[in-house]
């Protein structure tokens, strides 16, 4: 078994705690939306539409984290060249476009009865849209490049650019928002409001560490078998 | 020294790149119609209406650059992979940064050619005056031009030797590019047809910011990309 | 162990390259002391272009190392890149270009002055077709232009990858000079090949790719009865 | 509660109690698809690495 592992520059990644953790993370999800549905009282103008935010804001937000994710593994690839690094970097990115997508989704069921359209050229739907692209993009790259190295160098470049050009895309947005209309923000909250949204932003951020930490550990053993085999083919001579 | 040897390398790619593109008669001619093209496409999807032309004029003529542009990003790769001539050029020792540099270049020029072709025809088509700003224009074209040029000869570097390259190219590209397209055309229309100057001013520093800021990361991962 | 020792030109261990499922190298290793001119035969895909890709740094081995006069290919291609020559079945020239500005431009990216490729043009017997556009050359024209830009380059180690193929007598006999030439300055050759007869007088000893592995042929391969070659030996001391 | 300001002027409150129930159930089936997707992954992995160790035992 030991001799086994030798064979692969890195061990097979084990489960351990995770399961517990994903199970915990759901029953966590399943808590927190029963709560905020239960303490926030209809809103006076939207009646129960806002209970839609309650997932619509902690996904965006987490989307976020996993794109920031992606660079930081994506820039730590470049730097080290950690076959890992790269793995990781593919399961937020993942992860992130899946969060991204679900935002847009309710962001929609949210906009049709609040604002009377499915869709509405507003800075933030418009620069989530155009992240979900990017980023749809990065997988698209990576599903049509089949050599591991090259395919984790080159997609470590674009989900570092992709990362990297939110903030841009988002001001070029907006500022093309704005000179054609003022952007109505929320600026105060409900407290009830507040503790569901952190209650539930938390629970979303859970869902997707665990997500990315299975989506890695299913990559990574992907990998440690192509290793192995490798090492097979070769005579048990180990990589080194 | 090596800057010296370095900026020769550079020239070399970018003389020999765009020799071939005008030789070739397929090559920019081609292109070029195909951009006019779009242009006359773009007037029959906005209606015979002059103003709802003439307020499109700006996009159109960006997004026809754009889509013209694709074309030379891939062929510049494509040059070098239809004759095996990408191994010999990968091989000649010395930093590969001047071979982005220098494809960087030849793809410039052409898409500042496709730019003044593309405006030209929009100022006929679209009934577009000439504004009197024309210096400032100029600069929103040279700034948007090298927005363009720099991410698309980057992504054309993976895209070209990846299966569905004709697809993927314009996949990761065209999202990345939205705030160049955006600050371009709102730039463009703000001096063409009209609106606050400020305005022109704002997305121009976008502009110069956006050039700036991939301009230093694409020089800087070009090595990761081209090899292996 | 990887003390660096300029007498070995080419020191192959294990290098094992897959491409997909498929296994082309399984552990090749090779040395070639400067001077010498190692011929390598071995069957249709064998691996033969495979090993000399990885060589001259355009492959990445999937496992083992390779080092150039002690440079390895993996960690300092830049060293490795300046010191070899790559010839190629392909002849990777210009269709659009002349004869003359292909050469004028890879002197450029040589750092060659610009006289040599004139010279090298004459050489190669191409001065009557120079200012050709070289899309209706033939095949033979094409691979004399490409053994030009070798000439030109005058590297320490040629990486010769059928070099005869295509060749009239005097093309044999450029080929040739070229590998007699490096050796007399202190340099290498390996050369693969099918035609063994034309490299014969030049290239000793001989190595077989068989199974993804290397191994040494006593005497020349296919029976060919073997002679001594003089060159290799005498031009061995001559190492600077 | 501030969400009102992104409501329309003189839009009238609708039932919409259809929508939240939609986009619940639309995010839980996201959550499920993926999450089944991630475990057949890795169920599959884990295969090829079994039959990776086998093979390499065998040689």
């Amino acid at each position: 078994m030991t001799s086994a592992v030798a064979n692969s520059p890195f061990e097979a990644p084990k489960s351990g705690r995770w399961l517990l953790f994903g199970w915990l993370a759901f029953a966590y999800l399943i808590a927190a939306q029963a709560i905020s549905i239960a303490i926030s009282p209809p809103d006076r103008d939207m009646g129960d539409l806002q209970k839609i935010l309650y997932i619509h804001v902690p996904a965006a937000w987490n989307m976020g984290i996993c794109y920031f994710l992606v660079a930081i593994y994506s820039m730590r690839y470049l730097w080290k060249r950690d076959e890992r690094d790269d793995l990781k970097a593919a399961a937020a990115a993942e992860v992130g476009t899946l969060l991204n997508g679900l935002t847009l989704v309710l962001g929609m069921i949210w906009g049709r009865p609040t604002w009377g359209v499915w869709w509405a050229w507003d800075a933030r739907l418009t620069s989530t849209l155009v992240m979900f692209l990017i980023f749809a993009g990065y997988l698209a790259l990576r599903a049509f490049v089949d050599e591991p190295e090259r395919r984790a160098q080159w997609s470590a470049a674009a989900g570092l650019f992709g990362a990297i050009n939110y903030p841009i895309v988002y001001m070029s947005v907006r500022w093309w928002r704005t000179l054609h209309q003022v952007q109505s923000t929320p600026d105060t909250l409900d407290p009830s409001y507040a503790l569901s949204l952190r209650l539930n932003a938390f629970a979303i951020l859970f869902i997707a560490i665990f997500f990315i930490r299975r989506r890695y550990e299913a990559a990574l053993t992907e990998r440690v078998a192509e290793h192995e085999l490798q090492a097979a083919v070769l005579g048990g001579s180990s990589r080194g | 020294m090596a800057l010296r040897d370095e900026w020769h390398r550079a020239r070399a790619v970018a003389w020999k790149d765009l020799t071939a593109e005008r030789r070739s008669k397929a090559g920019f001619n081609a292109v070029a119609a195909l951009a006019v093209t779009i242009l006359v496409l773009f007037g029959f999807a906005l209606g015979p209406d002059s103003e709802a032309i003439r307020a499109a004029a700006p996009g159109a003529l960006w997004l026809a650059a754009l889509f013209a542009g694709v074309l030379a990003f891939n062929r510049s790769y494509q040059m070098e992979l239809d004759g095996g001539a990408l191994e010999p050029l990968l091989m000649y020792p010395g930093a590969r940064r001047a071979l982005f540099a220098g494809k960087l270049m030849a793809n410039f020029v052409f898409v500042l050619l496709l730019l003044v072709i593309v405006i030209a025809t929009s100022l006929v088509l679209f009934q577009v005056a000439v504004p009197p700003t024309w210096p400032a224009l100029l600069i929103v074209v040279l700034l948007g031009a090298v927005g363009l040029v720099t991410l698309g000869t980057f992504y054309a570097a993976m895209a070209s030797r990846s299966r569905a390259r004709e697809v993927l190219l314009p996949l990761l590209l065209f999202p990345m590019l939205v705030p160049v397209l955006l600050a371009a055309i709102q730039a463009t229309k703000a001096l063409l047809v009209g609106g606050a100057m400020n305005d022109a001013g704002a997305w121009t520093s976008l502009l110069v910011a956006y050039d700036v800021i991939f301009l230093i990361l694409t020089f800087l991962a070009f090595d990761y990309v081209i090899e292996a | 162990m990887h003390s660096i020792d300029t007498e070995l030109a080419v020191d192959a261990t294990g290098v094992a390259r897959r491409f997909g499922a498929r296994w082309v190298l399984r552990g090749a290793s090779l040395t070639l002391r400067t001077g010498e001119a190692a011929g390598l035969v071995g069957a249709n895909g064998s691996g033969k272009s495979t090993l000399l890709r990885i060589l001259c740094t355009l492959l990445r081995p999937t496992a083992g190392t390779a080092r150039i006069f002690g440079a390895d290919v993996v960690q300092d291609p830049d060293l490795v890149r300046a010191s070899i020559g790559f010839f190629s079945p392909i002849p990777g020239v210009y269709d659009d270009l002349t004869a003359r500005e292909n050469l004028l431009f890879a002197a450029t990216m040589l750092g060659r002055p610009k006289r040599t490729a004139d010279e090298t043009l004459e050489r190669v017997g191409l001065t009557h077709v120079s200012n050709e556009r070289v899309r209706g050359f033939s095949s033979g024209m094409l691979r004399r232009l490409a053994l030009a830009r070798l000439l030109v380059h005058s590297p320490r180690l040629l990486l010769l990858d059928e070099p005869y193929n295509n060749f009239d007598v005097s093309g044999i006999a450029l080929v040739n000079e070229l590998i007699r030439e490096t050796l007399a300055r202190g340099g290498a050759a390996l050369v693969v090949v099918h035609d063994v007869a034309s490299a014969v007088p030049v290239v000793g000893p001989w190595f077989t790719l068989r199974d993804g592995i290397v191994v040494p042929s006593s005497g020349i391969p296919l029976g060919i009865p073997s002679p001594t070659p003089a060159l290799a030996m005498a031009s061995a001391g001559g190492t600077r | 509660m501030s969400c009102k300001r992104l409501f329309l002027e003189g839009h009238p409150v609708v039932s919409n109690v259809y929508f939240v129930v939609g986009a619940y159930a639309v995010s839980w089936i996201v959550l499920l698809a993926y999450l089944f997707r991630v475990q057949s992954l890795l169920r599959r992995s884990r295969a090829a690495l079994a039959h990776a160790r086998s093979a390499g035992g065998a040689t």
